[in-house]
């Protein structure tokens, strides 16, 4: 009498192609997922291009986003900031009369937020700004977007090495950057 | 694997498409949720996300006017603290005040206008039947209505019942009820200590409540009155408390509180003495006589002092209030022994028949032991020639017990055709023996300016909701002031959440409605603000100009100037002084039939049932019992093991006017034959979080009056009968004993420490 | 030096309690319990700083409420003589915390400021560090809370609205200390002035009952309370040495 | 040696263990679907509750911030102690009567190991996030608390988890070649993976021995010091009544005691339901009694020494920690489990009492019932009565506590029931050694090939 093993993988062998292929699959849906449908660009309201607007005019991050420098959001332009210029520049593009409606109906524009920190997180603009670090740390070059991207999911370890590099004041004390 | 036959190919497809969907779905479960970023159209100049905005205004949760600042963040009020600016409370604030938020954003507020739709007799009130209406209806309705009766000849039915007010919108009711002709202008608060006004009136000969110097005294004598928890100013008070305790070296106050049940002042003092209820005013004649009798005091008036205090010996006031005389002549000896000293009373001890004859005794005091005009004593409020005209007196339109008797009387006879309601709530703080709710329904229109749904409101045709104080403009000017003149301006500090309106703006419109535009032509609330007070700039020392002074006004968020009153040469009229001495109390109910006294008390948190709809004052323990949600009746455990009570046995509390459920307490400080009941639940209507919670001892009270009219609401008779049924009290409370932890440790006060390296904060000059 | 002597070392700088030289700033509490009246401000000054849950009279009757500082009650005799003394009882901050030791994820711990902190999103829910706490000053959230329209527009941006299953406890108002230094580092100031952060609870007091500051800083308030002969801790025989310090009621006719 | 065990034979042996791994009836079916129900039912459904509306759904409030689910877990793995300890034990002192009962307590201490760590999962507030208390390198930088008694918890219970498996797995690789041989279909399959090849021979005999005996040794230390370690959880805290050094001590005993009356109960049903009377005899229950009343004694001296130190401290907190415990609310608990714990267990000096079966099933459910509540006890009581009056708290269990409490069990009963019907609950090849060998028929201990 044989206490081969061969018989009994011969047996098992489907069954287990079955559990390898379903494995397989699993893992080629989860990357799937997080290639081809990141969520990172969402599609905003009005196709504002950060690349014509910071990139080739070259306007200052703190031009429009002007709460960054002293406050703990950075906050987005209100939409007479926009109207400001647009009532003379290039007001015959579709997507600026997208935006004038928006204005002639005092409607605000909901923007959908790209890089978003868990509620439990305390990020100040304010003090990253002025120490000096530059927005594209943590946002990527956004002036040569066109539709903005996260570039990276914004994570702890990302804040912690920062924090190493720059031997930040007690910059790996939990409270420093929870709530 | 050469050879995969059909069935097998299929299976492994199925796996590997099963595989790939559910890792799909589980990549797809882990991800954020889509949030947006909304800008402001046009952002206030204010207003910038992320950075915190003060403003300075006036507490609008009780009449003792402490100032303000509201921390507002993104266009929302984050928190209210004390204005530090403020002489009144100087930064600090109470439970109730800190919830004054809750106000603001409660979930039951009255979010628009709205009419009736079915009878008011009708069973059915509440939500129910009420259809919204704009407000243009609404105050055409009443318009109309005013007008009608204005050219009928019958102004005078016209009747303004609003909460205790002052400053500007006190004077803008004066101006429009003047204007519609007639009289009728009444405020209402439960706890408006009308005796002690009485007796200022009949001892001092001026209707005003005098600065009582809590901060500098040495020796305080509190006659029922809880000043640390609801007694005119607490906050004012508490600072002055811990001040004279710890505040200064040398010396540590000593405060003594006589009441039959042991408030917080009592918990603080250094000394609590259960006198008889009622007989508080024996207690201080009695002190006095000592003081006389012994010497202590050498006025030039002392033979008619020791003539009229002739029948208050220690040894008879003893037996009279149960209170030994040995320790009459200590308190007497310790009251003149350090000086400045100070004699206060009110609350319980004032609200009883006697009521203004013990007042004027405790006033008496003061005028024996020289505190008068001392710092550490009483001093008079200056007067202020810079107030508005109604300003000056509040009191002055107080309706005591017997005007809202009268005012019930007219409307029953239809002499009240229209009714408006500000603020105040008489249907739950009168007694139920006064018919109040059965009045109303007797008036053809009861027009209610709420800002809530309460038991009034809830009897009227018509809301017209009005603004918190916490989004309305307006003033206030503190009584009693802090020594000298001062006010406040509140501001709104959020834009308003619902359509409603500014009672000050209500009224101005329904002027303007009734073509009164010539002589009250302010467009609203904040312009006949700043007109008045560029009266008051125009009267004071104005340097720079009045944008200016308004400008740091509303900043500041109070003005006063350092105009004191000198008053220590104040001397008591002979005839006053003749006729001092305290007739005994009357109870009503006969002591068989109704063995026990009910002792009502506002609560720390309600206050006298207006902060029954905010969860923030649901949830705080009282201080005393550590109970939540819902009332009690406190009772001796002596008394209570006589009676076979145990804590949470339901009893019925029956007075001859009524009865009311409640579960018992046991209370260690308390007379035995005395109960105790707080007041501030038992709302029927009030929003989710106060309706059908507790019983309202409010309700059951007697109609007895003191000699002045006020209600005498510590003088009611009352009985126990157990219902057999038991509830657990909600409370926080575990055991209160220390079982010799020393977690409260205690020292001599031979062990008191000299107040240079205390650290304490210095209170401010005042 | 050899092994043994670093071992050594070691072993006797970390048994201090929490080795408080290292610290920046050593906050501290002082309250006189002479003068507190039990009004109950600090409370509700608490619940609308550090947004504690409304929980409802049946959580309140099943014992799940959450007030990070809590007025304890003690009576002494019975009537006449019956005494009442308060005792506001919060977050001690030990140096020698037992809630510190216990949690097995770290959630809680003693950061440079000698605070006795809590990390609610780390905070997993064992409750061991409530058990190991001798103040019972811990408080878990049974359920998640929430907030009846509109009363959540009162919530405070800078902290957390916790989700069931966290611990939670007094902070000291950590998000005030955090402007502070915020405002500090604008003014290019390297420390906090005494007196600059006050918690809500101090803030409110209305009997002036509370101070707080930093007792590293000889000068402040607080270091001067410490010095008072009336200061003790409550349970100091447990060693945890608690940064909250209380002065003894004077009672004149005490034993 | 009893009478009936001389006519047994190598034959009956194999025959019997085997039958009972085949031959199955309706009543295991009704009783295995009965089980799983109930685990589905009492376990999951409350559990899934709680985990959607949070800790809330059962009683624990403040300051009684443990419950049963705490209480059910160091219960679990108190029942876990005695099986794999007590067969190393034997195994070393090599007495014969362990033989036939080892396996099945080993199986034992494997399934309330498993429902103890199920238990940690339904007690924490956020399961979701308890992989946090294991030690692996992550982007936050964070490590668990090494300091934390808990965290010793996690490495203790998962070190002994492993011991366990890789001692009964070791024990059972000749039995499960000698089943392979002897069965066909899945099941062949099943054990020619499960016996890894074993073929007998001398060599494999040699290391097995070898590696049994050594793994033996090393679990007798283990399983003291885990539950030295759960009994830390509370004697580090400063809660007065835990706050014992006795309570390591304390725990052991206690975990062994309700271990060896959960073995008898196991011997009781086995012998009855699988009919293994010819293996499973008075011998047995004789010894297991004995081993009973000593630990009750240990037990009850350790209680003793609780009282008097609570006493002698005369600490007000520990008093009345202790007074609450003895008179309070559950007061009536306390002296029930003294009754079954410390002086039921007495009737055991008796041999009558001893040699009976049904008594001894009786008594070993009234012991486990008693060192539940002792466990109740230590979570419910102490918790309510700490240091600051005021504070004192009062808890009652909820109806999701009990169900999971029920379900528990049941989950260890169905878990325990596949184990009869895969592995041999009775070891075959130890049992032969007790035999007469077929060469010679003096019963030796010598090592003989299984076929």
């Amino acid at each position: 009498m044989s206490v081969s093993i061969v018989p009994t993988l011969k047996v098992l062998k489907p069954a287990g192609m079955v559990l390898l292929i379903g494995m397989i699959g699993l893992v080629f849906g989860f990357w799937a997922n997080g290639a081809y449908f990141p969520g990172t660009s969402p599609q905003q309201p009005i196709n504002f291009s950060h690349k014509i607007h910071a990139g080739d005019f070259e306007i200052p991050c703190m031009y429009c986003h002007i709460q960054a420098r002293r406050s703990i959001s950075a906050g987005v332009p209100s939409v007479n900031k926009c109207v400001n210029c647009h009532k003379v520049i290039a007001t015959q593009r579709p997507q600026i009369q997208l935006l004038m409606n928006y204005w002639e109906n005092q409607e605000p524009i909901p923007w959908i937020k790209v890089h978003d920190l868990p509620d439990f997180v305390y990020f100040p603009h304010k003090r990253h700004v002025s120490a000096g670090v530059a927005c594209q740390t943590c946002h990527g070059p956004v002036e040569t977007m066109a539709v903005v991207s996260r570039m990276a999911p914004v994570k702890m370890g990302q804040c912690l090495s920062c924090h190493k590099e720059n031997s930040v004041e007690h910059g790996l004390d939990c409270w420093t950057c929870h709530k | 694997m050469a050879n995969i036959d059909r069935r097998d190919f299929l299976k492994l497809v199925g796996a590997g498409s099963v595989g790939a969907g559910s890792g799909f779905m589980l990549a797809e479960s882990i991800k954020h949720p889509v949030e947006y970023l909304i800008p402001a159209v046009i952002p206030p100049e204010d207003f910038s996300p992320g950075i915190v905005t003060w403003y300075n205004s006036v507490c609008g949760m009780c009449s003792a006017g402490c100032g303000i600042s509201v921390r507002t963040r993104e266009g929302r009020a984050k928190k209210i603290e004390g204005n530090p600016a403020h002489p009144v409370n100087q930064g600090r604030l109470c439970a109730l005040g800190q919830a004054g938020l809750q106000v603001l954003y409660n979930p039951d507020r009255l979010t628009a206008p709205a009419r009736r739709t079915h009878p008011r007799d009708s069973a059915a009130l509440g939500e129910a039947n009420w259809e919204q209406i704009t407000w243009e209806e609404g105050l055409t309705t009443v318009a109309q209505r005013l007008n009608e009766l204005r050219e009928g000849g019958q102004s005078d039915s016209i009747c303004l019942l609003s909460e205790g007010v002052r400053g500007h919108l006190a004077s803008l009711f004066e101006l429009f009820i003047a204007q519609l002709g007639s009289d009728r202008l009444l405020h209402y608060d439960f706890s408006h200590p009308h005796s002690l006004y009485a007796a200022n009136q009949r001892f001092f000969g001026e209707q005003v409540l005098p600065y009582y110097d809590v901060k500098n005294t040495r020796y305080l004598l509190s006659f029922g009155a809880d000043y640390l928890g609801s007694w005119i100013s607490p906050v004012h008070h508490s600072l002055g408390f811990g001040h004279s305790r710890q505040g200064q070296s040398g010396f540590r106050g000593q405060f003594v509180q006589i009441e039959p049940r042991m408030s917080i002042s009592g918990a603080a003092a250094d000394q609590w003495i259960a006198a008889k209820p009622g007989t508080e005013g024996f207690l201080a004649l009695g002190i006095a006589h000592h003081i006389v009798s012994s010497g202590h005091y050498r006025g030039a008036d002392r033979a008619d002092w020791a003539k009229s205090l002739q029948n208050y010996s220690t040894g008879r006031v003893a037996e009279q209030t149960g209170v030994p005389a040995d320790t009459i002549a200590q308190l007497a000896d310790a009251f003149m022994g350090n000086r400045p000293s100070l004699a206060i009373g009110g609350g319980g001890a004032g609200s009883h028949s006697n009521g203004v004859d013990t007042l004027i005794a405790v006033n008496a005091l003061n005028y024996l032991a020289g505190n008068i005009g001392k710092a550490g004593g009483l001093a008079f409020n200056p007067i202020p020639v810079a107030y508005p005209t109604a300003a000056i007196l509040p009191h002055a339109r107080q309706a005591n017990y017997r005007k809202m008797l009268a005012l019930a009387e007219d409307a029953r006879r239809g002499k009240i055709q229209v009714l408006l309601l500000s603020g105040t709530n008489p249907v739950f703080s009168l007694p139920a023996a006064a018919k109040f709710q059965e009045a109303l329904t007797a008036i053809p229109l009861v027009v209610s300016l709420s800002s809530f749904m309460d038991e009034t409101t809830a009897m009227a045709d018509l809301i017209l909701p009005s603004h918190t104080y916490l989004e309305s403009w307006g003033d206030d000017f503190p009584e009693p002031g802090v020594g000298f003149s001062t006010g406040s301006v509140s501001q709104p500090v959020v834009s308003p959440l619902y359509n409603t309106r500014a009672t000050g703006d209500i009224i101005l419109a329904l002027a303007h409605k009734l073509n009164l535009s010539e002589t009250m032509p302010w467009p609203d609330m904040k312009d006949y603000l700043k007109a008045g007070w560029r009266e008051i700039y125009r009267r004071g020392p104005g340097q720079e100009s009045f944008e200016s002074f308004w400008i740091a006004l509303v900043r500041a968020g109070v003005w006063g100037e350092k105009t004191r009153r000198e008053s220590t040469g104040f001397v008591p009229d002979k005839q006053v002084v003749r006729n001092i001495g305290v007739t005994p109390p009357q109870f009503s109910g006969d002591s068989e039939a109704y063995p026990f006294i009910l002792h009502p008390y506002l609560s720390i948190g309600l206050h006298d049932g207006r902060g029954a709809n905010l969860p923030w004052m649901q949830e705080l323990p009282d201080p005393l019992t550590s109970v939540v949600y819902g009332s009690w009746v406190e009772l001796n455990p002596a008394t209570a093991e006589r009676l076979g009570f145990a804590e949470g046995d339901l009893v019925k509390v029956e007075s001859p006017y009524g009865s009311i459920t409640v579960p018992v307490y046991l209370y260690r400080a308390l007379r035995p034959e005395v109960i105790a009941i707080p007041i501030g639940q038992g709302h029927s209507e009030y929003g989710r979080y106060a309706k059908d919670r507790g019983s309202n001892p409010i309700q059951i009270l007697a109609p007895q009056m003191d000699t002045t009219g006020n209600l005498a609401w510590s003088a009611t008779r009352v009985r126990l009968v157990a219902t057999g049924e038991k509830v657990a009290l909600v409370k926080t409370g575990g055991t209160s004993r220390q079982l010799g932890r020393e977690i409260i440790q205690t020292t001599t006060s031979s062990a008191a420490y000299n107040a240079q390296d205390s650290g304490r904060i210095p209170l401010r000059e005042v | 030096m050899d092994f043994f002597e670093r071992i050594r070392d070691g072993w006797d700088k970390h048994r201090k309690p929490a080795h408080e030289d290292d610290f920046d700033y050593a906050w501290t509490m002082a309250i006189d319990l002479d003068i507190c009246t039990g009004c109950g401000a600090c409370v509700t000054a608490c619940q609308a700083e550090n947004n504690l849950p409304i929980v409802g009279e049946e959580e309140f009757a099943r014992g799940r409420e959450i007030k990070w500082i809590r007025i304890e009650r003690y009576w002494e005799g019975e009537f006449p003589d019956a005494k009442l003394s308060f005792i506001p009882m919060m977050c001690q901050h030990c140096d020698a915390a037992p809630c510190e030791t216990v949690c097995p994820v770290s959630a809680t711990y003693h950061n440079q400021d000698g605070l006795n902190t809590q990390i609610y999103n780390r905070c997993i829910g064992t409750r061991a560090c409530a058990v190991y706490c001798p103040y019972e000053v811990r408080y878990f959230n049974y359920t998640s809370h929430h907030w009846e329209e509109p009363l959540d527009q009162q919530l405070n941006p800078d902290v957390t609205v916790r989700e069931k299953g966290v611990m939670e406890k007094c902070t000291f108002c950590i998000q005030r200390i955090r402007q502070a230094k915020d405002r500090a580092k604008d003014d290019g100031r390297r420390r906090i002035r005494d007196g600059e952060v006050q918690p809500a609870c101090v803030q409110s007091c209305p009997a002036q009952a509370m101070t707080f500051g930093d007792r590293k800083d000889t000068q402040s308030r607080v270091a001067k309370m410490i010095n008072n002969p009336r200061a003790y801790r409550v349970l100091d025989e447990l060693n945890t040495s608690p940064s909250v310090i209380y002065l003894k009621k004077v009672d004149a006719d005490a034993p | 040696m009893p009478p009936e065990e001389q006519s047994l034979v190598y034959a009956d042996v194999n025959r019997d263990v085997v039958r009972s791994l085949l031959v199955t009836g309706p009543r295991y079916y009704v009783a295995l679907y009965t089980a799983l129900g109930v685990t589905v039912l009492c376990f999951f459904f409350p559990w899934f509750y709680q985990l959607f509306y949070g800790i809330g759904a059962a009683g624990m409030n403040h300051p009684n911030v443990w419950g049963t689910y705490l209480s059910s877990f160091i219960f679990w793995i108190g029942l876990s102690h005695s099986g794999t300890l007590l067969s190393c034990v034997l195994h070393l002192t090599n007495s014969p009567w362990r033989k036939a009962m080892y396996r099945s307590a080993e199986a034992m201490t494997l399934f309330s190991l498993m429902v103890a760590g199920v238990m940690v999962f339904v007690h924490v507030g956020r399961p979701w996030f308890l992989h946090w208390a294991l030690p692996y390198p992550n982007q936050m930088e964070m490590w668990p608390n090494f300091r934390s008694p808990l965290l010793f918890d996690v490495m203790a219970i998962a070190t002994y988890l492993t011991g366990s498996i890789m001692f009964i797995y070791m024990g059972s690789i000749p039995d499960f070649a000698a089943v392979r041989d002897r069965t066909t279909g899945w099941r062949r399959h099943f054990y020619v993976l499960m016996s890894m090849g074993w073929r007998g021979t001398d060599r494999e005999w040699h290391r097995l021995g070898l590696a049994y005996t050594f793994l033996a040794v090393l679990i007798i230390p283990l399983a003291v010091s885990v539950h030295s370690i759960v009994s830390w959880d509370f004697a580090m805290s400063i809660v007065p009544a835990l706050h014992q050094t006795i309570f390591a001590p304390y725990f052991v005993v206690g975990a062994i005691y309700s271990g060896t009356a959960g073995i008898v109960t196991v011997m009781f049903l086995l012998r009855k339901y699988m009919d293994f009377g010819q293996y499973i005899t008075t011998v047995h229950f004789d010894n297991l009694g004995k081993l009973l009343l000593a630990l009750s004694l240990m037990w009850t001296y350790i209680n003793l020494i609780e009282i008097f130190t609570a006493w002698y401290s005369g600490s007000s907190a520990e008093l009345e920690a202790l007074t609450y415990k003895l008179f309070g609310y559950y007061g009536a608990l306390y002296w029930e489990m003294i009754l079954f714990c410390a002086l039921a267990p007495l009737l055991l000096i008796s041999t009558r009492f001893r040699t009976s079966f049904v008594p001894m099933l009786i008594l070993s459910i009234a012991i486990n019932i008693g060192m539940y509540t002792e466990r109740f006890l230590i979570v419910a009581t102490s918790l309510s009565r700490q240091y600051l009056p005021d504070a004192w708290g009062f808890y009652v269990p909820s109806a999701v506590e009990v169900s999971i409490l029920l379900g528990s069990l049941a989950m260890f009963t169905t878990l325990f029931l596949l184990f009869v019907k895969l592995i041999p609950s009775i070891s075959i090849y130890e049992v032969k050694e007790t035999l007469a060998t077929p060469s010679n028929k003096t019963g030796s201990d010598a090592w003989q090939p299984s076929h």
